[in-house]
């Protein structure tokens, strides 16, 4: 069976984790691998002061989150983290999508689309 | 058995060990306050200010400072404590000498801060070498060795200008010869660099406060004197007054509550009140704290903006403002003799000139150390070093690892 | 001169400088046990609690704490020290002040820990100033300023209801009322949120220990009494007793050696013994211990997990509730009067009386000032600036910086 | 009342809560310098020593060190303190008996650190329990207990032997039988498993420091004698000699100013001087510090590298290694005695034989507790445990939370 | 020369990472980027207790290694990997495998195939 | 508009993060994501001595940036990145690209090309 496999790579704020991590585990999302990075996009750091001098904070914390998915989920994924990322206010983040050429497990050994299958 | 002897020599042994402890309060407000990069060079160099301060004091130090004195301007005898007496000032010369030498290496690690994070580490060796031998003793000879400041009525209970004020100069001229960090001022603009451990930074502010008791109260070398209690108490409200003053001032002109600013201003505090300790009221002392706050927080902004000299901790505001302005201030403040206590102009005038040349002398001694270090193995690290950090470089480790 | 007077005065005056340091010893407890985006909060907080603290007693708390009583109910007279006598209590009167006036402080810190990481910064510091010149100076008339608790017999040695009973109940009510933190309730679940920093927290335990000695020691104000290293003695081994018993009893209950528990097990032994460490003996001390380190644990998970009133530091149990059944204890342990030495119930019920009374008191008080606070001002911080964290939100700065 | 009773009880009460801070010295010395996954095991450990520390020292350990002495080979009565004089060498036996009991859990955090980050949690208390009840006392009755060492004239006059020589050759065993970390050695090859934390190591040597004028100041347990400063002086003098020639030599030998030796080194010279403290000249002092820092270094590359001894902290480096050295020394520097002195070699000699009997004592009987623990409870973690880190394994719990 | 160039990316327990490297070394990888990351996946984290209350770990450490290399090798990239990741038990890992447009070295700007040669 | 979208990855230097954010700014690249990794390449790290212990250094820290850009400005973030680092030293680093399926702007839903515009 080989089907098309996708990565898809979401950025947003570090305090919307452990929501995302609890929708994407409703719609079956086991495999997640993230990251703390630090993200320069449209929106600036608050201004901040240290001893009188302003400080411009232009990296702000952000998680990236890597799922890699078999390509029917892959809407799904994208569905449900925009409905809880999204606020309408910058800084809700992107989300982006990549094909990925070969998974292996290497508990099993297993390649392709079974290696992304959970069973224990 | 002369029993205040005894209980005078025990408070001052107390106090002694209380200063020493100050060495890890000014480890780490060094440390907390500047970049985790830098945080093993900054270690190193205060476990070696205190080896060299001591050991300098007792070969050479203690021999110019209190030694017999000659045409009141320097001490010449007693090195390696030959021939020392059996008590002085009403002490075992064993605790006063401790005492003293503990507070001497105090003097250097201020510089240490002002010049943290580019400056090489034998660079400022030698210097330390220099401060403990000569300057802090030299000039501490004048106000407390019998020098001419003392035969002139210049009043410093507790080193707000044999140690602070003196220490802050040095570190201002140290601090501008070797220039700034790399990153600070970038195209004509000022740049924050924030430091990267608050929490241990504000662990050394309150041991410092802790050490300071014995630092003010210990001065009096005597329990007995009701002075002793009055220093403490005087030791304590000028570090809250400070601080609450520091804190209210930040917010006022920075709209934030900044923590590197408090904690700076209960040093201010505590800097501020300790060359009157013994001589001003409680209330006196809140004022003096107050001001502090306040003044240090305009120098800092004035140093770091105006005169563009990179002074990471704040050292030269805290130490050498407050330390000169404080003494200035018995003046005005010392119940017996200020201005406000109908003393008349006469002691401000001699505090004044006082530590004008006290911080003179410091400032041309220093000038002089550091331009023969500038000239001959160089003050500052390479530019490359000073980015990866003087830690991996100089001492081939790194402060913390985590991985 | 009067030497017991010098002895005692300068016994005291080293207790106050120990007691002091605590303040560093409860801010590392704080952070150690809290999240690493509130660090800086909370370490501005302790050091306003010092600023505040001992001004608020010298204008206003020592006054009403130890002025010239009013019905047995409070002093009024001595503020700002005016019209205070040379000695008191066989100390010279600066060293009592200063003894007093640092511990003043240390009422308001326990209550800063249990409402960590959500509270307003200006809250606190409101709450403080109450605490400071009111809460604290009030009832401690009442135990130690010859209020009617004095005058019934009621026995707090060194402040194990007077200060962290007090303070461990305004915890109580101010931690119930600014509402849990943000995620520590779900769904009616409990989650934990793991402090981040052990090493830090446990050394703030150990340098709290070590101020003890002081605070239980100096509290005798008299170094010529044998009481004072009985003091010293029962101290240690209550806070021994009370580190093994919690360390055995999480083994048993959670199936793991908890280092939370054990370090807050080492504070609930200290508390314990403070009502009573010169009235018990050691083998009480130890019992004493061990009870409160089992109790402790008890205790945080009642209100942990049945009242659901989230204490991040553990403040209620260890201050409130060992502070208030130690001092009961007193009752049971005291060898002149305790019911296991043939005293009878009589002193156990005065005992539980005073504790009654004053946690009362103390919970009406705090009550009254945090109602009005969350009224006007309000107590808690939004949601988005508790989960971005108080230090960039409300100081503009992070405690830690690493890249 | 005898002033000099009350004088001399109250510097060893200020000393014994000097000896007290010294925990969190250890504690943060061991947490410095290894790695971030076992700091919590450490902490742990910290505190349990301290807890059964003074508690096993009251049960048992005093009736056997300073009890009626048994054929010069063990004490045996006042257990629990039954039957305990009033006084004890002119000091009231309450602060006696504290000084005693904080010093005898110093012993047993020596092994800890050397042990560090394999060690099974439960099998170091059982060893803690034995070192604190049969170990030390035991050994210390021969050499302060009125033992046949103290009878043939040894001098150990602050522990240099009976604390730091014996828990140092503890360690050894026990770092022998435990065997190394993973890691450490491959192939037969040394790699280096750097310290997480140098500035909170740094702290801790500090506050070791500070403590140690309460070690050694007190152990004259006479504020009265010239001896209490003259010690004071020999510790400030050997930890500052021993800094700086620690420094040097790390710097001639390895090319860089080594942090983590520079701060053993320290530590080496204060372990130096203590056997004689009080007996020894302020030049005698900057010579063996001198010396003990030179040694060390080269004592940890011994272990390390040729016997293949995996010690992470360097406790046998600096407490065996310096304390057994240190003892000897006094044969040598001694001034009323000495070798150096024109005391011939009788001095030198008894010292010699004296610290050979007490390693041997240790080392057999550490060996027999660690021998007998191996084969049962088993010594060391399993590999999986010891890669994961002790702290989640067998505390539940991550020392730092950063994310 | 046109080959194609393919990205590694191993995900698995941190205490791999000296064993994985000289693994990886031996087979003449020179370069790889090692991040630490948290994942989740089928491997659950022990529960821990923090006073008392339990702590779900569902995040774990993990170590994430990427190896860029030319078509031929990426078969024993990850045969090695197997060999020395490979115990049977959950937490074992998994390996992305991704298509790379192009390299280029900063030193040299060689591209592509070019890029990844070894010589100083 | 269908153009095709990439990924840019820049390994190089930590103490290179500020001069190239400005220089990515200036040709208009506000979005990047950058994290901090350990790069194993073929610089190798000085040897450090710890407690006259040598201690091998292979694991360098590195920061890695993360850009996604349309087809177009590829060339030209590397153009700029090369100018920016290139000192000819080993450990100037390495630039790898690959491509992107899709993009999504989490705050207003947009895909794709749009998804990369910056506008407020
Ligand atoms: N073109 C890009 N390339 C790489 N990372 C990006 C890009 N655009 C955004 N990001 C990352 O995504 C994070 C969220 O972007 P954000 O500013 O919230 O997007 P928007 O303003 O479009 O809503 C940024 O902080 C950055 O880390
Ligand atoms: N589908 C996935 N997408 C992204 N990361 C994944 C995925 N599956 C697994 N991972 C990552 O790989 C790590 C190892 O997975 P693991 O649980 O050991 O796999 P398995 O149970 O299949 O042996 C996980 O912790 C997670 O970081
Ligand atoms: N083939 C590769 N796969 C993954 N990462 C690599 C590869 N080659 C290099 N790197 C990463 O790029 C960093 C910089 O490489 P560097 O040694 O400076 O390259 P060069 O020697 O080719 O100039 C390395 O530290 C490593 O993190």
């Amino acid at each position: 069976m080989d089907k098309k496999i996708s990565k898809i790579e979401i950025i947003t704020r570090p305090r919307m984790l452990e929501e995302l991590k609890e929708a994407l585990n409703q719609i079956g999302i086991t495999g997640i691998t993230v990251s703390s990075v630090l993200g320069c996009g449209m929106q600036k750091g608050a201004t901040e002061y240290y001893r009188g001098v302003p400080l411009e904070i232009n990296l702000l914390p952000k998680i990236k989150l890597e799922i890699v998915v078999c390509e029917v989920p892959v809407d799904l994924v994208i569905e449900t983290a925009k409905k809880v990322l999204h606020t309408g206010n910058i800084g809700d983040g992107k989300i982006f999508v990549y094909d990925v050429a070969n998974v292996i497990r290497v508990r099993t050994g297993e390649e392709g689309w079974d290696a992304l299958q959970d069973k224990i | 058995m002369d029993i205040n002897l005894i209980l005078n020599s025990m408070w001052t042994l107390i106090s002694a060990i209380l200063v020493f402890i100050m060495h890890a309060g000014f480890a780490l407000v060094e440390v907390g306050f500047t970049q985790s990069k830098n945080a093993v060079n900054i270690i190193m160099k205060n476990f070696v200010t205190v080896g060299i301060g001591v050991l300098a004091f007792y070969f050479v130090g203690y021999g110019l400072m209190y030694g017999n004195d000659l045409g009141s301007f320097i001490g010449f005898s007693s090195f390696m404590l030959h021939n020392t007496p059996e008590t002085v000032s009403g002490v075992s010369f064993e605790v006063y000498f401790l005492f003293q030498a503990i507070f001497c290496a105090t003097c250097a690690t201020i510089v240490s801060g002002a010049m943290a994070e580019r400056t090489k580490f034998y660079a400022y060796i030698v210097f330390c070498v220099v401060a403990t031998t000569i300057i802090y003793p030299l000039i501490g000879h004048w106000i407390w060795g019998g020098g001419f400041l003392a035969a002139m009525g210049f009043r410093d209970f507790a080193g707000g200008t044999a140690v602070h004020a003196i220490g802050g100069v040095a570190a201002l001229i140290g601090a501008y010869l070797v220039g700034p960090r790399e990153g600070k001022y970038k195209k004509g603009k000022v740049k924050a660099i924030p430091g990267h451990n608050i929490p241990l930074g504000a662990l050394g502010v309150l041991i410092l406060w802790f050490g300071w008791f014995g630092f003010n109260g210990g001065s009096t070398l005597d329990i007995t004197s009701p002075l002793t209690a009055h220093s403490a108490i005087t030791t304590l409200f000028g570090g809250a007054a400070a601080t609450l003053s520091a804190l209210l001032f930040s917010i006022v002109r920075y709209k934030t509550p900044d923590a590197g600013l408090t904690l700076n201003g209960a040093l201010a505090g505590l800097v501020g009140v300790t060359a009157g300790a013994s001589m001003i009221t409680y209330m006196g002392a809140i004022i003096i704290g107050v001001a502090a706050g306040i003044i240090m927080i305009l120098a800092v902004g004035f140093f770091d903006s105006v005169l563009k000299v990179d002074d990471p901790v704040g050292a030269i505001s805290v130490h050498g403002v407050c330390g000169s302005l404080g003494t200035i201030a018995v003046g005005l403040f010392a119940t017996d003799g200020g201005l406000f206590y109908g003393g008349g102009f006469s002691l401000l005038g001699i505090q004044t000139l006082g530590v004008l040349v006290c911080i003179s002398a410091s400032a041309v001694l220093s000038f002089v150390t550091f331009i023969i270090l500038k000239k001959t193995m160089g003050l500052k690290v390479s530019q490359d070093h000073e980015i990866d950090g003087l830690d991996n470089i100089e001492h081939g480790i790194s402060a913390y690892i985590n991985l």
